[in-house]
């Protein structure tokens, strides 16, 4: 049992889908004969041949909108967007045509739009961004964000296989970083819209995703090691559907919310996540619902300036710390 | 449609039949517009109410090239092609009236559906958007070595947008059977096309595309149709995208409420007068002796019932209940909850 | 002095800038010699030129651009979006280009984006959208959405005035439908970021803005008049920036908010006003904030439907009845 | 620049002196990219290293056609026009270290800065953007009657974006004085132009948008700087937009990491040898006797010595104060306030 890569599960995951199902196939910048900026598909067209590794023109919005079609007539097209930054040249046809497809029209359009997304890497305004809140709030999109290598893999399937057009956002952070094993006797599947406690506790919920969960993951010790508080980190996995019902069972619970995400505050999914607390376990709330994020800027380039933006973990210690006194 | 049917006329590749179905399909398309307005008027559609005058031909002619199992994309004003394409003028009346038994329930409006069994896949409003998902249906045509090919439409302001040129783009690099139909109809809503393009051809285009590409009058049935089936023939056989530029013109406004103020009234008046496609079809048909005028007669009959029945049909038909406007945003979950507001006590 | 309508109001804004400051232009499609769908610039190509009143090609990305670019080298761009709808099509342009632009690169950006917004015209998915959502999650740009037939006029010409680009949000049920005297004799500029009490009360906060204004003020006199409750309506105006002190005023006067938008529930500006407060003003809350919005589908075109998806009066009375109660 | 210096060499527009003053600006971009890659291996570059190795002299010679006052946009690969405006190595060295000192003070990266009174505007990471932006910016130049031209480059791959074809439709339609130089570097990051569009010829794009356009040997300076030359007076005379199409190289990989296997090695090799667009310059003015050997030799040295000087200037700037980077993203307030967990006592 050997350890693998955030990135490698995602790969086994792509390439399992595609083994099991030959309606499966993908389409992008460079994923063919590169095998993908980052080396996801690497050794796919080798495998799969041309006609399902497909290498488009520089065309965000075209191929969003031919994975729409080839999806309509029963196929599962898998686009790679190089950068998550650059789905913005898709929007129109994301929210417009792909999300309400089934809605105004009946027309079944599974596909999963895939990419990396998120900082720390100091990669500057376009290549840091997580652009997961300009899509929650289309109705018709399904958002889907892996932490751990498990999920890497089996939340790919579930997106894979599910009937909704699915977004779904890599941490660039993490491929490499972050290993695992995986074992290799059973399949790997999560169930897309169900969150995950990361690691149990009774005196604060951490509500975050992503990268954020092994930052908060990380406080979260830091805090039982030092004050003998106990944390509960819930890694909610899919932004929508979204899992009210591990939220307001951990709420229930803890009675105090911190959420954490890495994208910045105004307008930032914590917003939505605050007002169902709110609307649904007011009155479990022994303190204001508060939120760790980035600054509401771009994410600048320079290590020193990345670093006063994005939120670190000693960040989310001390406003664990803040609520826990409360 | 009566595809394939008869004897071929003389320098069509049509049978007299065919000939009679495409004069059938264009008096359609005009007098289901002509009872659109009726209903406009009488203020039974609901939103606005966009007509083709002038443009049935090119519509028409273009979807009759097409084989089963082929798809287009039509535009608004491409109700001709829908009609060819299977659409039955009460979906549409239902459509425009936003009915409980429309097509799409009442959701979407006007031409905005589909029906991909018989072939025909609604346009969403933001402009050439069609083209890439035209594209990606064709591309599961070509990874299924299915001999299928795909029509999409668009218009000479369309062909300003972006998506146009990733589309058509997409689909040339990828040599898939597309023909993109580009209507240069002279406006834009109030726009003429020499303020979209500086160029005065627009199938200029198709070689920056790097595909074949040809301009024919669009308003002479017969020349759209054979220019149709060359492209929709070549793209079969995998020949890849086509562009065909169809010259014709928009007599109407916009929309209905559109006044037109920016077209010279000479210029309207000189097409229809001396350019329209209906009469210049069935002059031919008649001159060449393929058809009588009994025969016309007889459609226009037959499409004054029809349309008739059609109309009584749905106009009585009730609004869709406005609690299923909370199903199908995704296929799981099936349905929206109700939000918390309507839950509560009157 | 005769009443104006909501869109000679903004008739009247843009007039007065394009007179006061030649650097002002408009550029977008159909309007010039048209005078824009909804004839929002009608007689402004007769009177500043073609120079001045620009008919585009359906590019609203190149729109955004060459907005862009014209504002950095000292021009005062308006842009019309003939739908708001559309704006999806600029969305790259306008939150990677325009917004970032002075962050990134020192360049002033002073374009306004406006058009027509939102629903209740029974015009189906694709005109009847209030897309602020997806941009108000983007540091850099100001988001303005007029309620009023004042403030329409008021704030196009702070919107044009701003040095930061500003998208603007009219709204077209109200266009021909709200109508006010503006008088004569003063200027009317409305300062951007600056909310509006638009009806004092004591017992509970509607929070909103644009045409949700005119139903909340219905719903609160209904409520005063069969319930003798108070409710204040708070207009937002502005969404970026937010008015926080004016909410938390009127949160810690009256203790408890509703927050009505007609954008859908997931996502929607809601989400962050409710942070917001929770995160300043807590403890002076009596009950949960919560929220009327759309329901989470696009808005569907029947007439039935469309009133089954979007807010309606009878929904706020109900809701703020319930909060009352609370 | 040292612009309209001298007397004009036989057969170009260009006296001695420029030429030499070319000759400098190839080696500085040269040299300069080699000093970068230096720092990239010993861990100082932040991020990644772009090269425009064989591509410098189509971004030198096309800056160098420009006048004062006219603008042009870079892409990541015209570190050379960018000098040529006069961006000053130290900046570029500064940019790719993320400085404080750096133009944008640490907050972008590269050549993504930009000096409006030198005339140059630096691009933003997704392609085809630039484009409508520079037609913003001539846009102004034509309503004020400047007469100012603007320039900005595209990738063959970045032809493919919807927003090129909006940008330089917009500026077609509009006459305005924009030349667009459309790189044909034979690759997009892995893609080979033939994955990118079905026409060979990129130029064939210009007809789409009823321009002018030509297609030059983007290695032969005096070409570009001609060619470049002849579009930007046509331009500034009023007859609006020009398209080059340039052909070139791309001899390193997209950026430093990026090993080029799918890039054949012969095909490398071959336009390494024969096809270097400063051994070629350099060969044409020795040949012609325009400049000696020394004269070059001087170049070398004063490149170097200068080069040496700017990395001695910046190597141990500070990065810039985290702060900082809460400044700026409105004009009004000014400055982001710290979030309430940085108010937080340690
Ligand atoms: C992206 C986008 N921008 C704007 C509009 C608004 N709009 C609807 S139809 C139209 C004019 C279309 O002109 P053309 O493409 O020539 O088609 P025609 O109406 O002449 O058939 C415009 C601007 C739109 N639907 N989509
Ligand atoms: C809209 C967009 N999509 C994807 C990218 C990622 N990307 C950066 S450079 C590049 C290749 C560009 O190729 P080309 O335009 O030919 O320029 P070259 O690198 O050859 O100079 C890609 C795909 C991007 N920057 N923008
Ligand atoms: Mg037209
Ligand atoms: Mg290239």
């Amino acid at each position: 049992m050997a350890e693998v890569t955030y990135l490698e599960a995602l790969r086994q995951g792509l390439w399992e889908e595609m083994e099991r199902d030959e309606e499966v196939f993908l389409l992008g910048e460079d994923v063919g004969r590169y095998g993908g900026a980052f080396k996801v598909t690497e050794g796919f067209q080798d495998r799969f041949g041309e006609r399902r590794v497909i290498d488009t023109p520089i065309s965000e919005a075209a191929i969003v909108g031919a994975a729409a079609g080839a999806a309509h007539m029963g196929m599962r097209p898998v686009v790679e967007m190089q950068f998550m930054d650059f789905i913005a040249c898709a929007y129109d046809m994301l929210t417009n045509y792909v999300a309400t497809a089934r809605y105004r029209a009946g027309l079944s359009t599974p596909i999963v739009v895939r990419g990396p997304s998120g900082g720390y890497v100091r990669g500057g305004p376009f290549h840091s961004q997580n652009p997961e809140a300009g899509f929650f709030h289309t109705p018709g999109l399904k958002l889907v964000c892996p932490a751990t290598v498990r999920d890497a893999k089996g939340l790919i399937k579930a997106a894979i296989r599910d009937d909704d057009p699915v977004i779904y956002f890599e941490h660039k952070y993490l491929y490499r970083r972050l290993k695992d094993d995986l074992g290799e006797d059973e399949e790997i599947i999560t169930p897309i819209g169900k969150a995950r406690i990361a690691r149990e506790g009774t005196d604060l919920t951490i509500i975050t995703w992503s990268a954020m969960v092994w930052k908060s993951l990380d406080a979260a010790q830091t805090i039982e090691k030092e004050d003998g508080a106990s944390v509960e980190v819930l890694d909610l996995r899919t932004l929508l559907p979204m899992d009210d019902d591990a939220i307001m069972a951990s709420v229930r619970k803890t009675n105090k919310v911190l959420i954490v995400h890495e994208d910045s505050r105004t307008g930032g999914v914590a917003g939505e996540i605050t007002a169902r607390i709110n609307e649904t376990a007011f009155e479990w709330l022994d303190g204001p619902i508060m939120r760790v994020t980035a600054h509401d800027t771009p994410v600048p380039y320079a290590p020193t300036l990345e670093d006063c933006v994005l939120p670190q973990t000693e960040d989310i210690v001390r406003s664990a710390r803040w609520l826990l006194a409360y | 449609m009566q595809r394939g049917a008869g004897v071929m006329t003389p320098t069509t590749r049509l049978s007299r039949e065919q000939l009679l179905d495409m004069s059938y399909y264009l008096a359609l398309t005009r007098s289901l517009e002509e009872r659109l307005v009726n209903l406009y008027r009488q203020g039974k559609v609901i939103g606005g109410l966009y007509r083709s005058l002038g443009q049935e031909g090119e519509s028409v002619a273009s979807a009759y090239a097409l084989e089963p199992g082929d798809v287009l994309s039509p535009l608004i004003r491409n109700l001709g092609s829908m009609l060819v394409m299977g659409a039955k003028p009460v979906e549409i009346l239902r459509q425009y009236m936003a009915k409980e038994t429309s097509p799409t329930g009442g959701r979407e409006m006007n031409l905005h559906f589909n029906d991909l069994g018989l072939g025909y896949l609604g346009q969403i409003s933001p402009l050439g958007d069609m083209i890439s998902v035209m594209a990606g249906i064709c591309l599961s045509f070509k990874v299924r070595d299915e001999s299928r090919v795909g029509l999409v439409y668009i218009g000479d302001g369309g062909t300003s947008t972006g998506a146009f040129h990733e589309g058509v783009n997409f689909a040339a690099v990828q040599r898939l059977p597309l023909v993109v139909i580009v209507e240069h109809n002279g406006y834009a809503y109030s726009t003429p096309t020499s303020d979209q393009t500086a160029t005065p051809r627009l199938v200029t285009k198709a070689k920056a595309y790097g595909i074949p590409g040809i301009t024919i009058d669009g308003n002479d049935v017969l020349v759209v149709y054979e220019a149709t089936r060359d492209a929709v023939e070549k793209a079969r056989a995998g020949a890849g995208t086509f562009m065909i530029e169809v010259v014709t013109y928009r007599r109407k406004g916009h929309a209905e409420h559109d006044d037109q103020r920016y077209q010279p009234k000479e210029e309207i008046a000189e097409w229809a007068e001396h350019n329209d496609p209906i009469d210049r079809y069935t002059a031919t048909l008649l001159e060449q002796e393929w058809v009588t005028r009994a025969e016309l007669d007889d459609i226009a009959r037959r499409v004054s019932t029809e349309l008739n029945q059609a109309v009584e049909e749905c106009e009585n038909d009730p609004l869709p209940d406005g609690a299923t406007a909370l199903s199908r945003a995704y296929a799981r979950p099936p349905q929206v909850e109700p939000l918390w507001f309507r839950r509560l006590d009157g």
